[in-house]
């Protein structure tokens, strides 16, 4: 389906975590046609909310609903999290690339922080496709960490690591990155995706990487979020050096940017 | 003409609605949400005579009522533009305004060249860009910006549209120089200058530390150059600068532009330009203008154009 | 110097929050609100040699976050100054900054010279008014500004504030005529020209038609005039703008401003610079700033004065 | 009670007649101290609301509430009017200057539109007070026509104008003051208050015009909600030939203002 911008109610609210919100909203279209890797902007409808859409990722959806998992930052976000059963937001959408297809067989997805609820309902996706799907979860810590529960149902694999130790593997996420020819697909700060562009350098299978930026439209047209491209193809509208996180991505094949 | 027609600079426009450049891209990104042969016009993203990379680093910054941009005018070139861009964008039978971006008066020349072989309908020249010779920004200088004009003026018998910059002690001087050297007609208003303080780094969050203020908050900004250039000299003028609305678009009208413009609303809302259009004859009888051309100037308490045929 | 202390073009200042000048009164409305000597300083609404009317007609009109003003600096003039709201303003030990308003360079001196007898702490000179003589508006002509400063340089030992109109290219010719004719320190920024159309008449809704904008609109315009001034030239300055929470006031003071003041956020919220005041060691602690003295200039990635204490 | 600034819940909401809301909020403190002839600043807590707080007279109050009565015609009132029940907005005040007492005997009150609900509370002091109360009330047609059943009760006498002649006496309302020594109020547009102004020129007996102005703090600091005084007393604070309706007003004797 294509793009479109609809108020949405909110009907439901968890918290996971210090400053971690899940916030589900009833939007059947929307839910109907996001893919895994795709996002949308929002717009809390609340006195004094930013002027610009924030862009978030989708965490899980059912037939009428769809939610996002986010952490609190700045404006936009506290805006999202004071939002309550029964508010509505504006929603555009979906928007971006769905995560690229795998090669045949396993599959690893990498997820840091708040780079792991995106990941969620690509694991199912590739599950049904009957993928073995290993996933490895960092965070700073353990209170910090999120989708542990959700994703130990579908993984046949579960590893996680915490910077200070107080869960799994003590050290970055990325030293737990296997040896296989399994695809791998990383979300998370920009210190983990570096570690991972850094190790897939000359490997045979394909790893991708789903960038963050700062978006004023999240469609394309105001050529404010990009990322220099390692390899620019004008022809593709690349223009100059630079592609946009937003349509380009925002996953990229992860010797396509640099980071 | 029709209750929605107007004319700036000669460029005769349907409705009196288009978008700004550096807004729309080179309308790709729109063609999936809505016929572009709806708008009024569109003015492309700034083309230059070679590929711009554009500003590396944080390229947005928010603010209240506003965003600030420095995207460095990051755009595939002239060769691209032509080959690729006007091609497509041509078939829709809108009007489209190449916005022209050059670090030298040649770097304007020649790309007002082309595309006046290209038969594109107006050309609109971005002038808040430095000179590379001597640093000078030709929007902020009059000898530079008349200079300027008056070359590109040679080279071309399109409609000459100067975009002038907010970041002055007022529109009259330039838009006299503009106007003197050739110009057919006036954008007001660009980006006015401003910055960002990161909530989170204490930095300057734009990568080029300085950016340019769109949206709300710069339309009274706008609206004043509007008026002032509208209300003195005899000169067609797009007003551009926070407009959202129906509502927002009558009022530059009102103040004297011939034509408006929808820039960063497009970000909040693809669709705000095409419901400007839609909305717009409402809103001119909710007010009894039979026409744009009734409404344009209306402010001043006169009517600039005949009533509502012409 | 304690956490919050500061200092600006010699003035010395127990918090670095004053309120600007045109929206505090001269106190009164707000003595019975909060004690006025929790304000780091009070600039008080322009002074004029005689009582100015001010404009007729509708003088405020609201934008997006926004609102402007044509007052027309209104005032009862020096005399009434001097003889009623001094003595009683004095009372509270807060510093005073004098705005003062002329259509000569004699009114102005004029002024600064009762002033400075009366033992008022510094003087704001508001040089947004135009010349009577030739129509120019002091702060938009290097050369007039000049003249300006230097004459009332001479008839004052106090800290001479020159607030700087931001209608113009940028600040640094301004900033630096004001300096090298004798200003102490800076304000910036003044409010910027715009308009607005009322959605009901149809008309300007300001009886002068153009009028002053202030309010978060016009925050990152003065944020960078602050840190174009800041990074540039070694002169104080006090930064203004659209600030009105401790957040706020932090951002100026890492541009670079030595001081800031609260403006048109008085308007919502009467009691919004004590607050500032009384949430600022919270904010400045929330990002590792030991004291006042800390922040100033640190978006820079330096620390222009010396760290907790000094 | 001095100056105070809440945020204070919406108890009630009425229509009173197309455009025309009733907003009843729980402010117990604003309640008990503000007083016939003031006002508060409201500022609609809702998405989009305008910068400024927008003026507005109250209608009525009990112990524990309060209420404005305002007709849509902008976006400050049309954010106040799409409030309902639960809703909050901030609320400054009280605002201006009570207004002033009557000479002895009988007063009449004229009210014309949205000029009629600061009369009400008004009427119903005067009345304790023992004074008899003459109401005129105007509007321009029957349809707009406010506050005719609440002040039945309390006036000796009411009468009606409407500008249409769908009801009462067809003319402006000021052709209904009466011919005695009456302290005259009048709140209303600007047209109505002139003729007010007019009519008691060369009259004994006192006659007050309570105004309206753009505003943007309300309580004297920003000079923005002037009005000519006939003579400005500068050692009052009058500053130059202009008095500031916030503070000085919103009401004044007749002959004290050019309107
Ligand atoms: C495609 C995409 C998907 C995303 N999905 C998720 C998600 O599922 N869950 C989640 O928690 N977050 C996600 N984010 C990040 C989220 O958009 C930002 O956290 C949010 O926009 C911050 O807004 P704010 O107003 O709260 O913070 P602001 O006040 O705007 O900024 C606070 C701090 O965060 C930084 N920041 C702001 N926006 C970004 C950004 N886009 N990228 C990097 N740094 C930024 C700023 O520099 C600043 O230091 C996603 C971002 C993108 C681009
Ligand atoms: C002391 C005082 C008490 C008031 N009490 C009431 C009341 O009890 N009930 C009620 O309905 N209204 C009252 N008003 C008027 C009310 O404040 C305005 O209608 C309101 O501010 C309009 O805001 P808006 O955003 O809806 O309209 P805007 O969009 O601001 O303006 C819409 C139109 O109304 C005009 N307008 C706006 N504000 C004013 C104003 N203050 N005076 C005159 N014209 C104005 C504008 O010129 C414009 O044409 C009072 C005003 C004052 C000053
Ligand atoms: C992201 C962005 C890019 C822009 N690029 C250009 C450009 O290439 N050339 C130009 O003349 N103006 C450019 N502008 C200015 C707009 O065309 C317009 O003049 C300005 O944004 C004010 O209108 P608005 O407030 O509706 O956005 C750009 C504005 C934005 C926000
Ligand atoms: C109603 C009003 C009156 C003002 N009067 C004066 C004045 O008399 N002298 C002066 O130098 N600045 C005056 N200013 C400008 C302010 O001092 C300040 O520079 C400007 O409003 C920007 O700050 P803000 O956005 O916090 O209001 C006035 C501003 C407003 C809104
Ligand atoms: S956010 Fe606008 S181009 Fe990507
Ligand atoms: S509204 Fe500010 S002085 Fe009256």
């Amino acid at each position: 389906m294509s793009l479109g911008r609809w108020s949405v109610p909110v009907v439901g609210r968890t918290a996971h975590g210090p400053g971690v919100v899940e916030l589900e909203v009833e939007a059947p279209a929307l839910a109907a046609s996001i893919r895994p890797g795709q996002f949308v902007m929002l717009f809390p409808e609340t006195p004094g909310a930013p002027y610009l859409g924030r862009p978030m990722s989708y965490f899980r959806r059912s037939e009428e609903t769809m939610s996002v998992l986010f952490r609190v930052v700045g404006a936009g976000t506290r805006h999202l999290a004071a939002l309550v059963r029964g508010d509505r937001l504006s929603a555009l959408g979906p928007l971006g690339q769905p995560f690229p297809d795998p090669e045949p067989g396993e599959v690893c997805l990498v997820g840091g922080g708040v780079g792991v609820p995106p990941l969620y309902d690509w694991a199912r996706t590739l599950r049904e496709q009957g993928h073995g799907v290993t996933v490895l979860l960092g965070a700073r810590s353990a209170d910090q960490l999120l989708g542990e529960a959700a994703f130990s149902p579908i993984a046949a694999q579960l590893l996680v690591a915490t910077d200070d130790g107080s869960r799994g593997h003590h050290g970055p996420v990325t030293s737990l990155l296997p040896a296989s020819t399994a695809t791998v697909y990383a979300c998370g700060p920009s210190a983990m995706l570096k570690a991972v562009q850094e190790w897939a350098r000359g490997r045979a299978a394909p790893a991708y990487l789903t960038l963050e930026a700062r978006m004023a439209c999240g469609f394309g047209a105001c050529l404010g979020c990009t990322v220099a491209a390692a390899n620019p193809d004008p022809a593709k509208g690349d223009y100059g050096r630079y592609v946009r996180v937003c349509t380009d991505g925002p996953t990229f094949a992860a010797g396509a940017v640099l980071l | 003409m029709s209750q929605l027609a107007t004319r700036v600079g000669g460029l005769q426009l349907k409705n009196p609605v288009l978008v700004a450049s550096g807004t729309f891209g080179y309308g790709r990104e729109f063609a999936p949400l809505f016929d572009l042969s709806r708008l009024g016009g569109i003015m492309v993203k700034g083309v230059s005579l070679e590929p711009w990379s554009g500003n590396p680093g944080v390229r947005l910054a928010e603010t209240d009522s506003g965003l600030l941009n420095a995207i460095g005018l990051q755009n595939p070139g002239l060769r691209h533009f032509l080959d690729e861009d006007w091609p497509w964008l041509r078939q829709f039978g809108t009007p489209v305004v190449v916005n022209m971006v050059g670090h030298s008066v040649e770097e304007y020349v020649a790309v007002a060249q082309a595309v006046s072989d290209a038969g594109v309908a107006a050309i609109e020249l971005n002038v808040s860009c430095p000179n590379i010779e001597d640093g000078l920004v030709f929007g902020t200088d009059q000898t530079a910006l008349a200079g300027l004009v008056a070359s590109v003026r040679r080279v071309t018998a399109l409609p000459l549209i100067v975009k002038l910059s907010p970041n002055t002690t007022g529109p009259l001087p330039y838009a006299r120089a503009a106007v003197e050297a050739g110009a057919d007609a006036l954008s007001l208003i660009n980006t006015v200058l401003g910055m960002a303080i990161d909530s989170v780094s204490r930095r300057p969050v734009l990568g080029n530390v300085t950016g340019g203020l769109s949206g709300p908050a710069i339309r009274p900004i706008a609206l004043r150059y509007v008026w002032e250039v509208a209300s003195t000299l005899a000169v067609d003028v797009i007003g551009m600068g926070g407009i959202a609305s129906a509502q927002d678009g009558l009022t530059f009208l009102e103040a004297g532009a011939a034509a408006v413009a929808v820039g960063s609303a497009l970000f909040r809302d693809p669709w705000a330009a095409v419901r400007l259009v839609d909305e717009l004859p409402a809103e001119l009888a909710g007010f009894g203008y039979p026409s744009v051309q009734a409404a344009i100037g209306a402010a001043r308490g006169e009517r600039r154009r005949g009533g509502g045929s012409a």
